[in-house]
């Protein structure tokens, strides 16, 4: 049997100044159930909240009303005096008379008076229908996943481990570094990339909290915040790096030449090789698809038809420690973490939709990612700026702003926010490696919205003489040894054409390639693109709507790095403010399934947006839905979707709520 | 008062939405990055050029527009509505602004475009088919330019490739009557 | 042999100044079992004009011929690359019933039907029947830049031909008949159209570019499918090269003369002959008559 | 015919756009009719057609769902199941022989206090107008 008590309070004048409270408390005695109705001049005060406690150990009230301000403001107060009285703090309804009533009726006093009365009474109704209710907490795995080692990858990892938490990154190629390690110097102040970001890779691959794992894949996620369930996939190396030592006789020695993907088509790497030669780990991986070995096992297998091809083994023959392990396998494994944070970076729009910019036809039209592998003293080149059409230096160079961003006809609207400023850090390591260079830049605006960036840009004009063309070019085409680039200065209003000997095609940022299924996997949301969406632009510029994962750098949008940086740090905080924690408390406010009136339409399952309605069989075989409590956040949009009423919502419970409208005609 | 060189902008004009009703372009979308004009042949003895009728369809300058020729120049090639990144057609806003233009009195720099556009029309009036001969040699006359113009003549004559005699329609009535109804329909405004 | 007939609609020029395309196409098609019924009493499509300064001109008239062409079973056939242009965007508009009905009242017969590929190109029309095509002679080491201009490819929603930048299909025809074909980035740059009269300059600057590159990329004629641009590119040739001081002599084809060579058709029948720059040396060089 | 018929209207709002802008109508003492009686809930989208067609039968005169705008609900995607079932709902409501302006969908967030008054004044002003419901 409810036992309920009424609460009404003064707030000083601000309820009582309009409200009439004896009036109030007459008809709040005479409502179902109550068995008190008392005052209080500030009921959040100290001596409020005492009387409260006594009142209920008192009266032995089991329910407790108080009429006062929104819950907005005071609700986790008065669950507090709740349960400080021994009452679950769940028990409590609160019945603003203060925001929704004496504020905005202070005209008529009469009329605020009872309208006052009326929504206790609807509190009172809703009230009665109470339960107790008991928040969880769940235990958490305090070990952090960082999907992607560039860098922010690599910056996320050594602030969790640095904050004392176990992490495992995982990086689908054979080196960590991303394409930062491509870069040669960055803008605005032309530090060296790889004397920046190197130091930071060993630092990860020697943490004794992180684990890495190179050439590993996130297969599928289950679970929720502190309790996820990975599967990972580890393909196959075909080298045991326990055993390797990284001496690099089998890289040297191997007879298969193709083309990098680090020097981006530029150069050459092995069968067996590691990236680039500050790799992390430096140790080998074995390209089946390119080795020797493979193509002789194929021939072997499928009846030695035609020309036997050479059996090579050169690597594992010339392996001082015989690490070569042709026997390894790929592997799945599954891990426990608390947090995932995913830092899956981008790549370059590949620019063969551009057919007025030749597609990839011009050997001397390269993109700003291929340049920067060009200028590179590691680099294919050793450095050497040259065309590759003849290996002559190009005296003059034209960058082309803006290809694959700001065009909504190759559906990519967005700015890339990186390319103009590195167009200008371009230029001016032209100019710095060979006097004689001159480059003109095609843009549309120049974006330079940053710490120095303004300035920096102002660099390549003053210093570097670089010659900035207003205007989006139209058309790229050969005539003899140069390349013409069609635009229009828009300034003068004329249309222009430029003979070079380069061209740069600033291609924009798009997310890496698997973004969306990575995304399916992890149930968060991404975008037309395929960019990550973070929950909130603005304040919750890292989370994602799903709780426990995070999301930073260019995987999000267009970064640089300082951002990335920036933002693989905050999600470091993030996580790391979970894992100080022991346990975490689950809001008790959600819904359940009634086993016995659900029909296993599974309506639920497809409209909850956090994907915390899923389905199981009973013992008699019936299919029906099942809450996850700690996915659920109690939105309610399943309970209003279920026919047969078999869903309900904790504390807002189609009871709960039929009764407090009809608490209104009482 | 206004100085006479300098740009008053008038957002809204008349002839931006009738441009922007004929062509179903968007004029405000046009972020003046020059691709148009960039691409289009014939931009260099136009003035304005594509990108600049685009903004000066923006700024309300209606009389320097309607003065110039380059609706007339254009060709419609429509390179630069195949390249615009903002998805604008400015083939039809040159055509928008060709039906507008038409409308009125030629300027100096229209003169010759609407001479031929004019015989054109009245050749396929007449013929049903169009006389090239004729058309090359009354287009010379009337715009009283230097028999330069027509110096292929004689070798397409030779040729076998002109003739002397129109090639016409047996029922040139059907054309006349293709023209009356347009005007009616263009006097009343339905059918 | 096959027997098919297509309804056919070769446009002002085809009956004078562009004889040879006109002819060379009917011989070709006649070959491959195709018959290019002629449209009884056509009219002009209004072409470079009508478009720009009455627009219900402009699609009334190739709706006319579009009425008349519903007989046949087979889409209308075009040459000049102008008409297929007109008729396509008639086409085009003519989705949109209330212009349907505004059109039938201006033409003021027949039922008008929607069908935006009811109306193809002669190209297409050749690439469609490709198998019919029965390569005699084959025209190897002839190196050949093809040129579409600018009206065939675009908009592609309109005219749904091919690519806008880099179309194919007429290289694809002349590979057939192995001659070379030319890698070149103007195929589709317009040559100065309908210029001609009014402003001679411009055609005379842009048909230059488009001879220069062809021959940069190492072409040794070109083939097109449109009157205007044989006009400006053949026809103009020597004015061009007076004003340039280039010395340029690339034969302009229209492409159903070089599929007629290796029909073994004759120069002749081809009415090859009729070309200002006259392509007899260049085929006797490569030993193709 | 009756001078002063005072409706009544059932609101549910939002917990945290809606009621949040109806909390901050009385932080910033804006007053309005005091003919609207509010009920929480977790998101619009929790609004079960039932408690319409419940208020109604009880005798509601006009009944008001509230939530955040489009794109900004605190569940993501909850308003716009709302906008869906309202669009459902409205024409059933004739069936019951109640008229359709009886009910109401608007987005008021968090930061308007002022619009929520106007709503609750306007609405008010159009039940007085269609006058009391005939039961
Ligand atoms: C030409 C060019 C020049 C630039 N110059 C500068 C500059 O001078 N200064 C500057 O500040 N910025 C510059 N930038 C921008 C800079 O490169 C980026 O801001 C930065 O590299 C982004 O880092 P990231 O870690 O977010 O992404 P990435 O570097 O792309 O790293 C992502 C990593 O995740 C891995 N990965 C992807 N998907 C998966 C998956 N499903 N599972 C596991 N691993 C995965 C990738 O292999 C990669 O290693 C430049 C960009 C370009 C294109
Ligand atoms: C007109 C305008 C419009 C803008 N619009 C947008 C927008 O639409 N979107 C957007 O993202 N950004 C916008 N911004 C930028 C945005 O305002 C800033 O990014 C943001 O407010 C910066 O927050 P902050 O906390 O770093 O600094 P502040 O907001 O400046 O906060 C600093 C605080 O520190 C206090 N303080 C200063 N010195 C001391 C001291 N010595 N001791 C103690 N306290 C001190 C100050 O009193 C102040 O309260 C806009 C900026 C402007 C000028
Ligand atoms: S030779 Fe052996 S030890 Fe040396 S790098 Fe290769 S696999 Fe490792
Ligand atoms: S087997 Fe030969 S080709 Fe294959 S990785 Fe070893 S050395 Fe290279
Ligand atoms: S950063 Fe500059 S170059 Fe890059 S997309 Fe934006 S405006 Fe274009
Ligand atoms: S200073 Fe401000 S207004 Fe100027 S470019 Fe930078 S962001 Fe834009
Ligand atoms: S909507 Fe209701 S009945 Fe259907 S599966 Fe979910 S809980 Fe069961
Ligand atoms: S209340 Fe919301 S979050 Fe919870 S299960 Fe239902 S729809 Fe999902
Ligand atoms: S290409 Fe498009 S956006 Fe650019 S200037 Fe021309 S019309 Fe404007
Ligand atoms: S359509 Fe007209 S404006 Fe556009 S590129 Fe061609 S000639 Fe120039």
């Amino acid at each position: 049997m409810a036992r309920v008590g009424v609460f009404v309070c003064h707030c000083g004048t601000n309820i009582a100044g309009v409200v009439n409270i004896p009036e109030v408390l007459e008809a709040a005695e005479k409502m179902p159930m109550v068995v008190s109705a008392t005052d209080n001049k500030y009921s959040c005060s100290e001596p409020g909240q005492a009387s409260i406690r006594e009142a209920i150990i008192e009266n032995n009230l089991n329910r407790v009303i108080v009429a006062a301000c929104s819950p907005r403001m005071h609700e986790i107060t008065f669950r507090r005096a709740l349960a400080s009285a021994g009452l679950n703090p769940y028990l409590l309804e609160m019945a603003n008379i203060r925001e929704q009533c004496s504020w905005v009726h202070s005209d008529n006093k009469e009329i605020a008076t009872n309208k006052a009365i009326e929504i206790i009474k609807m509190a009172v109704a809703k009230v009665i229908r109470h339960e107790p209710l008991y928040p969880r907490q769940v235990g958490i795995t305090k070990r952090a996943l960082v999907i992607g080692g560039g860098i922010t990858g690599i910056q996320t990892a050594l602030d969790i481990a640095n904050a004392g938490y176990g992490v495992v990154l995982v990086e689908r190629e054979p080196s960590i570094g991303g394409r930062m390690a491509q870069l040669d110097k960055t803008f605005p102040t032309l530090d060296c990339s790889a004397c920046i970001l190197t130091p930071k890779m060993v630092d990860l691959s020697q943490h004794p909290k992180i684990k890495l794992m190179t050439y590993a894949e996130v297969k599928k996620v289950t679970g929720f915040i502190g309790n996820f369930e990975v599967e990972i996939l580890h393909k196959a190396k075909k080298v045991d790096h326990l055993k390797c030592i990284g001496c690099g006789i089998c890289w040297q020695k191997c007879p298969e030449k193709v083309p990098s993907e680090f020097d981006l088509g530029l150069g050459k790497r092995t069968a067996i090789y590691i990236p680039f030669a500050q790799a992390v780990p430096p140790k080998p991986v074995i390209d089946l698809s390119h080795c020797r070995y493979t193509k002789y096992l194929t021939w072997v297998a499928t009846g030695q038809e035609g020309k036997k091809p050479p059996e090579c083994r050169i690597c594992e023959k010339l392996c001082p420690t015989a690490a070569i392990a042709w026997d390894q396998e790929e592997q799945l494994f599954t891990e426990k973490f608390g947090t995932i944070v995913v830092a899956t970076g981008y790549q370059t729009y590949d620019y063969s939709h551009y057919k007025e910019y030749g597609s990839r036809d011009f050997a001397d039209v390269i993109t700003g990612l291929q340049l920067e592998r060009l200028m590179s003293a590691s680099g294919p080149t050793g450095g050497e700026v040259t065309r590759l059409s003849d290996g002559s230096h190009p005296k003059t160079v034209a960058f082309v702003c803006c290809v694959g961003s700001r065009d909504q006809q190759r559906g990519r609207p967005y700015c890339s926010k990186v390319c103009c400023m590195y167009t200008a850090k371009q230029a001016i390591m032209l100019k710095e490696h060979d006097p004689e260079v001159q480059c003109y830049i095609f843009y549309i605006d120049v974006r330079a919205g940053g710490k120095d960036f303004e300035e920096f840009y102002l660099r390549a004009i003053d210093e570097a003489g670089v010659i900035y063309i207003k205007g989006r070019p139209s058309k790229i085409y050969q005539d003899g040894k140069k390349l013409i680039v069609l635009g229009e200065d828009t300034l003068m209003g004329r249309p222009v054409e430029i003979p070079v000997d380069l061209v740069v095609l600033a291609t924009g940022m798009e997310p890496s390639a698997g973004a969306d299924e990575l995304a399916r996997n992890l149930n968060i949301s991404y975008d037309t693109y395929n960019f990550m969406v973070e929950a909130h632009p603005k304040l919750r510029p890292v989370e994602t709507h799903t709780d426990g994962i995070f999301v930073a750098g260019a995987c999000v949008g267009p970064r640089d790095i300082p951002e990335c940086v920036a933002q693989g740090s905050a999600a470091a905080a993030k996580v790391a403010a979970l894992f100080s924690q022991d346990t975490l408390t689950t809001e008790p406010l959600i819904a359940v399934v009634n086993q016995a009136r659900c029909i296993g339409c599974l309506l639920c399952v497809t409209i909850c947006p956090f994907k915390a309605v899923d389905y199981q069989t009973t013992q008699d075989g019936r299919l029906i839905a099942a809450t996850n409590e700690s996915l659920c956040k109690g939105c309610g949009l399943c309970i209003a979707a279920c026919r047969p009423k078999a869903i309900d919502l904790r504390g807002f419970t189609n009871q709960q709520i039929l009764d407090e409208v009809a608490g209104l005609w009482l | 008062m206004p100085g006479v060189d300098v740009i008053t902008p008038k957002p809204i004009t008349e002839l931006r939405s009738w441009v922007e009703t004929l062509s179903g372009q968007k004029v405000a979308r046009c972020y003046q990055c020059g691709k148009c004009t960039a691409g289009c042949p014939v931009a260099y003895v136009m003035d304005p050029t594509p990108r600049q009728v685009m903004r000066a369809l923006q700024l309300g300058l209606e009389d320097e527009l309607l003065r110039s020729s380059t609706m007339w120049i254009c060709f419609y090639c429509m390179t630069c509505a195949a390249r615009c990144p903002r998805e604008i057609d400015i083939t039809k806003v040159m055509e928008a602004l060709r039906l507008v233009s038409a409308q009125r009195k030629a300027t100096p720099a229209q003169k010759d475009f609407k001479l031929f556009h004019n015989l054109f029309i009245s050749n396929l009036n007449r013929f049903g088919r169009i006389y090239e001969l004729g058309l090359g040699l009354t287009y010379n006359l009337l715009g009283k330019h230097p028999l330069s113009k027509a110096e292929l003549i004689p070798g397409m004559l030779a040729r076998g490739k002109l003739s002397f005699i129109p090639h016409r329609v047996k029922n040139t009535d059907r054309i006349r009557d293709i023209f009356n109804r347009i005007k009616a329909f263009e006097k009343q405004g339905k059918p | 042999m096959k027997q098919s007939a297509y309804p056919y609609y070769p446009g002002c020029t085809l009956k004078a100044s562009a004889k040879e395309y006109d002819i060379s196409a009917r011989l070709v098609c006649a070959q491959m079992g195709i018959k290019l019924e002629e449209l009884d009493d056509w009219v002009c499509c209004g072409a470079a004009s009508a478009h720009g300064i009455d627009r219900l001109l402009s699609i009334a008239l190739p709706a006319r011929e579009l009425v008349t062409a519903q007989k046949f079973k087979a889409p209308l056939v075009t040459a000049c690359a102008l008409c297929f242009s007109r008729f396509k965007f008639a086409a085009y508009e003519l989705r949109n019933e209330a212009m349907r009905n505004l059109i039938k009242y201006i033409i003021g017969e027949g039922e008008i039907q929607q069908n935006s590929d009811g109306v193809i190109h002669l190209i297409q029309l050749l690439d469609n029947n490709k198998d019919d095509i029965r390569v005699k002679k084959l025209l190897n080491g002839l190196r050949v830049a093809c040129y579409y201009g600018c009206l065939l490819v675009r908009p592609k929603e309109v005219t749904n031909f091919d690519d806008e930048e880099e179309p194919q299909i007429m290289d694809k025809l002349i590979k057939l008949v192995e001659a070379e074909t030319v890698d070149w980035k103007f195929k589709t740059e317009c040559c100065g159209g309908s210029h001609m009269l009014t402003r001679p300059d411009i055609v005379i600057k842009l048909s230059h570019r488009l001879l220069y590159q062809a021959k940069q990329a190492g072409a040794d004629c070109l083939a097109v499918a449109c009157p205007v641009c044989h006009y400006n590119l053949d026809s103009n040739q020597k004015k061009i090269e007076a004003n340039y001081k280039d010395n340029i002599g690339l034969p302009v084809f229209y492409f159903t003369q070089l599929v007629g060579l290796a029909m073994e058709l004759s120069p002749k029948q081809l009415l090859l002959n009729k070309h200002f720059v006259n392509p007899m040396p260049l085929l006797q060089r490569k030993g193709l008559i | 015919m009756a001078v002063s018929h005072e409706p009544r209207i059932v609101g549910f709002l939002c917990n945290w756009c809606s009621y949040a802008g109806a909390d901050l109508a009385g932080t910033s003492r804006i007053t309005y009719p005091a003919n609207i009686r509010i009920i929480r809930v977790p998101c619009s989208g929790r609004v079960d057609p039932l408690f319409v067609v419940k208020s109604f039968q009880l005798g509601a005169d006009g009944v008001l769902i509230a939530g955040c705008h489009p794109g900004d609900c605190h569940y993501t995607e909850g308003n716009y199941h709302t906008r869906r079932r309202f669009a459902l709902l409205r024409p059933f409501l004739d069936y019951l022989g109640i008229d359709q302006e009886r009910f109401r969908l608007e987005w008021v967030s968090a930061s308007e206090g002022k619009k929520f008054s106007e709503v609750v004044a306007d609405f008010t002003e159009t039940l007085k107008r269609i006058g009391p419901r005939e039961i």
